[in-house]
């Protein structure tokens, strides 16, 4: 409990990165405070009242030194900006082939499914090495997904998608919290990310039994809601086949206009909730919406199952 | 301070003007401009704002200051609406999930 | 302010004073007091009214800091009375305190006197602005009677609206009241400022404090009507319960963040830049030389007034709002870096070949630039946008923002205090009680806030009841620091208050300072002068060890 | 203007024809320039509290175009038109009401004045009916809303969120019904000068008063040409 450690463990593969930045400006914000400090205590001692010291010809303004001194924490600026910036945009690209897991916030705990299929609460279990997307919403108000090892955080948003990646490089224990105020518990929303030796992993992940995976889950969910009964090859709906829509550019009917939207997990999420907002070109607007009648879990579950189909050939 | 009066007449006119375009953004409102609609309407509705700035509330007449203040409070309301405008625009340019 | 004016005040504050002078605290009636229009009186007003304000919030900080001495909450019943208690703290020190600290107390006492005005241009409105003020505050009050309110001082959406069961309405007017003082009292000031100078009080030989003022004005006017209208939205959604920010109704919970921080980041400034008028008074006239670069500083007033209103996304960087947008409001907020880097280097510099005194007021000056440089650096690294991801809602950012705030806007209310405290009551205060509680602040206030960066930087979220046992030994400092800030504000309140049982007999002017307001009496008639000030120089001609060459600041073309 | 450079002059001796002045202004030419000045400033801050909520109503209409179209087809758009034309007719009383009291013809001054309160009455008379037919038709948020029966059809046809049509209601509703409040004031502020310029009170004349009063009225005035548009002309074909 007397430990005293000045950072937090670096147990990503941005971590150091962000470290490194922060050094820069830790060091840039010290030389700066001491100059002003040093510079303060030397004229309040030197130029004292009754101090016997030249005074004569002070200086009350100076072109030359304001333009220096806008000039040079203006250059400092710009280093940290871009600096940041380019780091903030590598934070935010997951790399292809990452790991997806699932994220549903609600007060006051983490539901958290693995694509595999096993289901945890407030804890997160990731291999080493290995990317992992997390793809994340909420059922009520605005949290965020923090884990500070990994200098990672993004908010989670009630009705809409956003997602968070990381490359975990240490194994360990680290700590999970919720950095968005969401109400009375709201400090004890947090827990635990666990990094594994892949091995561990897959044997954490078996421990959960044979389960189906969450693409598997989300099939039957496909099923149970009557989805397969129009998407499969319907005698009577005229409706599109799933098979390799995902990730594709789609055709949308506009009035008379068509454009195409790429089918990420936010287009399929609208398909199922406000289908007729975005009608397949080549298509009658048949499709019921699902508003309400499907859980965030299940939704998305029912997109890892359309995710999964994407790779198959759209039978004809 | 002590501008002139204006005549009824400049008063007139610019009323007529007023209703000519007061017709005029119904009559654009009916025309297929697509999404020119909005942009039209707006202007029409800026060309209404300049006269009666101008004239009823006498703009001309006055000094540099208060032009400045009126030009400032347009100039702010449209920064922010742009600037608020600028998140929604560029949502999901980045093929990433809530960026 | 010619060098002739500047002795005859001197030699006035020497004379024992007058014996019936009429000042503007002769009449003591309630009436006389609540139905004031005169600037100096609604000044008083507000004086009294905030520092109730910074009680309030000061006992809820001390309470939040006494449960955060442990990792579990065991001194509070529940999360949600520690929720309830930051929010109370931030409303009250924000709304309620911080705000309206100096424009409306200093701002509104010494305004009129600086540019040599016999009152605001519209001392009506000033009085209802006090009202205004006084209804809010009153809501305030009435709503920590009948139960608190738990959203934070942000208001966050659907939270406020469709999830917690507090009196978030009532805390809606509350916000939009003193909303509106605050703009009555820019809207006068402005006004003031450019019809009644006195003549010859051209706009480069207005003081600093008036520029800061003005910039100030400017926020005041443009920033908080969009707070009052998202405050009112707030309250349309959770009355009617119809769709505006919560997404179940098809809303969008970022737009009312976009409108929120729209007014308050710029009401950052609104906090700031009068403290920062404040220094650029004091640090002159306790060198007892001219300010160095006043026409820089005038400028980089306006030009953060200007910045701060499109800096405002670096409070979303990971809200959802769009990369790009982040991008932008990361680029423009390094470039308020330079105007405040003018502002601290030109403070500097005007100690450079000084007769420097220590008296209390340049003793919080001095703490002021240091501690708002340091809150500003780490304000800088919070619009870094990789770095922000990881130091958002954590206590890094309650460490940065004490340290402008309370290490400099608070420390700035202080000294400005210390420096008009004889002006405006006509006594002078215990110097030594008053060098005392500089130390006191200045060291308490570092122990209390220092620890915090270092629990922001290892992961520690804002707005936790409990947390993580690693954490306990900074928050023990915290909380311990705490302690000895709090003894550093209860001395001036002390002595402030000890200071006014004697007849008035400060000089007119104690700092021998150059401003018009040190030409009027201390405290100063009703009308402010008895005679028609005239302007003949630039402000801060201090020249006690005739500063050679010195003929103002590239004004000539105006004499 | 530069009130720096027009001197502080003792106050003129007292004159039927100068204004009273208030004792913070040196003379009259200041207090004026003052109170006219003053106005402005207040605008700006009229500017950017409708802003805020012009704001909210161009994101949201931005991201849903079609059902704001679709709702605000219930309006009944000549209404709107002749409201237009009522405030307009206002401004231009209101203007020559200004004239009159700069040429200090009070009897004329009194009866614009009370001409430009009739119309803005007209303006919130037809507020009324439209409300009134508002409630009856159901399209009141947090008290009846339902998406009309005529438009259902094209509602689920066209998959429209009907939550995106309310929140086209609240928004008009909130902006329409903030106008009609600046408007009550601005009646009541008028009200009060026609009383006063009838029984003389105004020691110079009123113009400055009616100058500052009439600001303000067309400035309300402006609000409703951007939301004559904004609201009741979204073609959504
Ligand atoms: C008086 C109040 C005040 C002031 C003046 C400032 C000033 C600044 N603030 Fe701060 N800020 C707050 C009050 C204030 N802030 C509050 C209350 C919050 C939290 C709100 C909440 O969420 O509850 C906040 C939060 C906050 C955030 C969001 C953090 C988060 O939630 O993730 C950010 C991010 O960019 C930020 C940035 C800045 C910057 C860049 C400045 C700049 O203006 C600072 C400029 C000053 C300097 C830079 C120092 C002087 C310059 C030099 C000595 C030259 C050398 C400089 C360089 C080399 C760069 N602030
Ligand atoms: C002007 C603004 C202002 C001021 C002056 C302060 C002053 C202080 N603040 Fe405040 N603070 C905020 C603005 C301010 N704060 C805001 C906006 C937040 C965010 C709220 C939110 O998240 O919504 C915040 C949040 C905040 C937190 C984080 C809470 C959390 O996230 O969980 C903490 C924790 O330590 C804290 C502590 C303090 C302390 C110890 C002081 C001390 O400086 C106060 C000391 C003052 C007194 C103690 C009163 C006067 C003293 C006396 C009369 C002497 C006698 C009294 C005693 C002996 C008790 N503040
Ligand atoms: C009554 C028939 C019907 C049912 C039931 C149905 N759909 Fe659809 N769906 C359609 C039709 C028709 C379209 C094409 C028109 C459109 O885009 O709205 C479609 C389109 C889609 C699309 C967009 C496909 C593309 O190519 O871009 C997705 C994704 C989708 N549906 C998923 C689902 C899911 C998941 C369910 C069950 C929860 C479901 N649908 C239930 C008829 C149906
Ligand atoms: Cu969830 Cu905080
Ligand atoms: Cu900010």
């Amino acid at each position: 409990m007397w430990n005293f450690p000045l950072l937090p463990e670096q147990a990503s593969t941005v971590a150091p990165h962000v470290d490194l930045l922060y050094f820069f400006q830790v060091g840039v914000s010290l030389f700066f405070s001491v100059l002003i400090f040093a510079t303060i205590l030397y004229f309040t001692y030197h130029y004292r009242e009754g101090s016997n010291i030249d005074r004569s010809r002070p200086i009350a303004q100076s072109l030359l030194l304001e333009t220096t001194w806008m000039g040079i924490p203006f250059v400092f600026g710009m280093i940290m900006f871009f600096w940041g910036a380019a780091l903030f945009y590598v934070d935010y690209e997951a790399p292809p082939g990452a790991l997806d897991v699932s994220v549903v916030a609600k007060q006051w705990m983490w539901y958290i499914q693995h694509s595999q299929g096993r289901a945890e609460i407030n804890e997160l279990h990731v291999p080493l090495g290995q990317p992992v997307k997390l793809t994340m919403t909420s059922q009520d108000v605005i949290h965020s997904f923090y884990i500070p090892a990994f200098r990672v955080k993004q908010d989670v948003l009630p009705g809409r998608y956003t997602s968070l990646w990381f490359e975990p490089t240490k194994v360990g224990r680290y700590h999970l919290f919720c950095a968005e105020y969401c109400g009375t518990n709201h400090s004890a929303m947090g827990g635990w990310v666990e990094v594994m030796e892949p091995a561990d992993y897959e044997r954490w992940l078996a421990e959960g039994g044979t389960g189906p995976s969450m693409a598997q889950e989300g099939e039957k969910l496909f099923v149970q809601h009557h989805c397969a009964g129009c998407h499969r090859g319907s005698q009577t709906v005229h409706a599109p086949r799933l098979e390799g829509v995902f990730g594709k550019s789609v055709p949308i009917q506009e009035g008379k206009d068509v454009h195409f939207v790429t089918a990420d997990v936010t287009y399929i999420r609208d398909s199922i909730l406000r289908p007729k907002s975005q009608v397949v070109a080549g298509f009658e607007p048949l499709m019921p919406s699902f508003e309400g009648q499907i859980s965030e879990p299940d939704l998305l579950r029912i997109i890892a199952y359309i995710k999964s189909i994407a790779g198959e050939e759209t039978p004809q | 301070m002590h501008h002139h009066v204006a005549t009824i007449k400049t008063n007139l006119i610019i009323f007529g003007l007023l209703m000519l375009l007061l017709v005029a953004t119904v009559g654009a409102a009916e025309l297929p401009l697509g999404p020119l609609n909005f942009p039209v309407a707006m202007l029409i509705a800026a060309t209404k704002t300049v006269l009666i700035i101008f004239y009823f509330m006498h703009l001309t007449g006055t000094d540099k200051l208060t032009k400045t203040i009126v030009g400032t409070m347009f100039l702010w309301l449209v920064l922010m609406i742009l600037m608020i405008m600028m998140d929604y625009l560029s949502r999901d340019w980045l093929q990433i999930l809530g960026k | 302010m010619s060098t002739t004016v500047l002795d005859q005040t001197a030699a006035a504050g020497h004379k024992p004073p007058k014996p019936h002078r009429e000042t503007y605290l002769d009449a003591w009636t309630v009436k006389s007091w609540l139905l004031t229009t005169d600037h100096k009186r609604i000044g008083i007003l507000y004086l009294i009214s905030i520092t109730v304000f910074f009680l309030i919030g000061g006992v809820a900080a001390t309470t939040m800091r006494l449960e955060l001495m442990t990792p579990k909450g065991d001194l509070l019943s529940s999360p949600d009375a520690y929720n309830r208690m930051f929010t109370l703290h931030g409303v009250a020190m924000i709304f309620f305190f911080l705000v309206p600290s100096i424009p409306a107390t200093l701002g509104n006492f010494l305004l009129p006197l600086m540019i040599g005005a016999r009152d605001l241009a519209f001392p009506i409105i000033n009085l209802m602005s006090w009202y205004m003020y006084m209804i809010g505050g009153s809501i305030a009050i009435a709503i920590i009677l009948f139960g608190g309110i738990d959203t934070g001082w942000t208001f966050y959406t659907p939270f406020s609206t469709m999830f917690s069961n507090t009196l978030v309405v009532p805390a809606a007017f509350a916000v939009f009241f003193a909303g509106f003082s605050s703009i009555f009292t820019g809207f006068n000031f402005i006004v003031t400022v450019h019809t009644m100078r006195a003549p010859g009080m051209t706009w480069f030989r207005l003081p600093l404090f008036i520029w800061a003022h003005y910039a100030t004005s400017l926020i005041m006017i443009l920033g908080t009507p969009v707070l009052a209208i998202a405050v009112m939205l707030i309250a349309v959604e959770r009355l009617l319960r119809v769709g505006i920010f919560d997404p179940a109704l098809g809303g969008d919970p970022i737009l009312f963040q976009h409108l929120f921080w729209f007014y308050s980041h710029p009401a950052v400034y609104i906090m700031v830049l009068p403290g920062m008028g404040v220094i650029s008074e004091i640090v002159p006239c306790f060198s007892r030389r001219p300010i160095f670069g006043y026409r820089f500083i005038a400028y980089s007033s306006i030009a953060l007034a200007i910045l701060g209103f499109i800096v405002w996304g670096h409070h979303l960087f990971v809200s959802g709002q769009s990369m790009y947008a982040g991008l932008v409001f990361s680029f423009l907020s390094f470039l308020v870096a330079v105007p405040s880097a003018i502002k601290v280097f030109n403070w500097t510099a005007t100690m450079h070949k000084g007769a420097i005194r220590f008296d209390t007021p340049m003793l919080y000056a001095i703490g002021f630039i240091g501690l708002f440089t340091v809150g500003g650096l780490t304000g800088i690294m919070l619009s870094t946008l990789a770095v922000d991801v990881h130091l958002h809602d954590t206590y890094f950012v309650v460490a940065h923002f004490h340290y402008v705030m309370v290490g400099g806007a608070v420390l700035a209310y202080l000294g400005g205090l210390h420096f008009w405290w004889p002006k405006i009551t006509g006594r002078m205060y215990p110097e030594m009680f008053g060098k005392l509680s500089a130390l006191a602040v200045f060291i308490g206030f570092n122990f209390t806030f220092f620890p915090q960066f270092i629990l922001g930087y290892l992961g520690m979220p804002r707005r936790y009841f409990e947390y993580a046992p690693e954490f306990q030994v900074l928050n023990v400092m915290s909380t311990a620091g705490a302690s000895v800030l709090a003894f550093g504000y209860g001395l001036p309140l002390i002595y402030f208050l000890w200071s006014l049982r004697k007849p008035p007999s400060a000089p007119a002017n104690p700092w021998q300072a150059t401003g018009l307001e040190w030409q009027t009496e201390s405290p100063p008639p009703t009308h402010n002068f008895e005679f028609t000030p005239k302007v003949e120089k630039a402000p801060y001609s201090y020249s006690p060890v005739a500063v050679e060459g010195f003929d103002g600041y590239g004004d000539h073309g105006s004499h | 203007m530069d009130t720096a450079t027009m001197g502080h002059t003792d106050a003129a001796a007292g004159s039927a024809l100068i204004p009273l002045l208030s004792h913070q202004f040196d003379d009259v030419e200041q207090q004026s320039y003052s109170s006219i000045l003053g106005m402005w400033i207040f605008l700006a801050t009229e500017v950017m509290f409708f802003g805020g909520l012009l704001t909210s109503f161009g994101i949201y209409r931005y991201l849903h175009p079609h059902e704001f179209a679709l709702a605000s087809h219930n309006l009944y758009m000549w209404w709107g038109f002749v409201n237009t034309i009522v405030l307009l007719t206002s401004s231009l009383t209101m203007a020559l009401a200004v004239r009159a009291s700069q040429l200090g013809r009070r009897t004329e001054l009194v009866r614009l004045l009370l001409a430009t309160m009739v119309l803005g009455t007209c303006f919130l008379g037809v507020k009324a009916i439209e409300y009134t037919t508002d409630y009856h038709e159901h399209l009141i948020p947090g008290l009846n809303f339902e998406v009309p029966e005529h438009q259902l059809g094209e509602v689920v046809e066209r998959g429209l969120d009907p939550r995106m049509m309310q929140m086209f209601f609240v928004l008009y509703f909130f902006m329409t019904m903030l106008h009609a409040i600046h408007l009550i004031i601005g009646i009541g502020m008028l009200g009060v000068m026609a009383y006063l310029a009838h029984i003389n009170w105004f020691s110079g004349g009123g113009a400055v008063q009616i100058e500052v009063g009439g600001l303000y009225w067309h400035f309300i005035d402006i609000v409703w040409v951007f939301l004559f548009p904004l609201l009741y002309l979204i073609s959504g074909k």
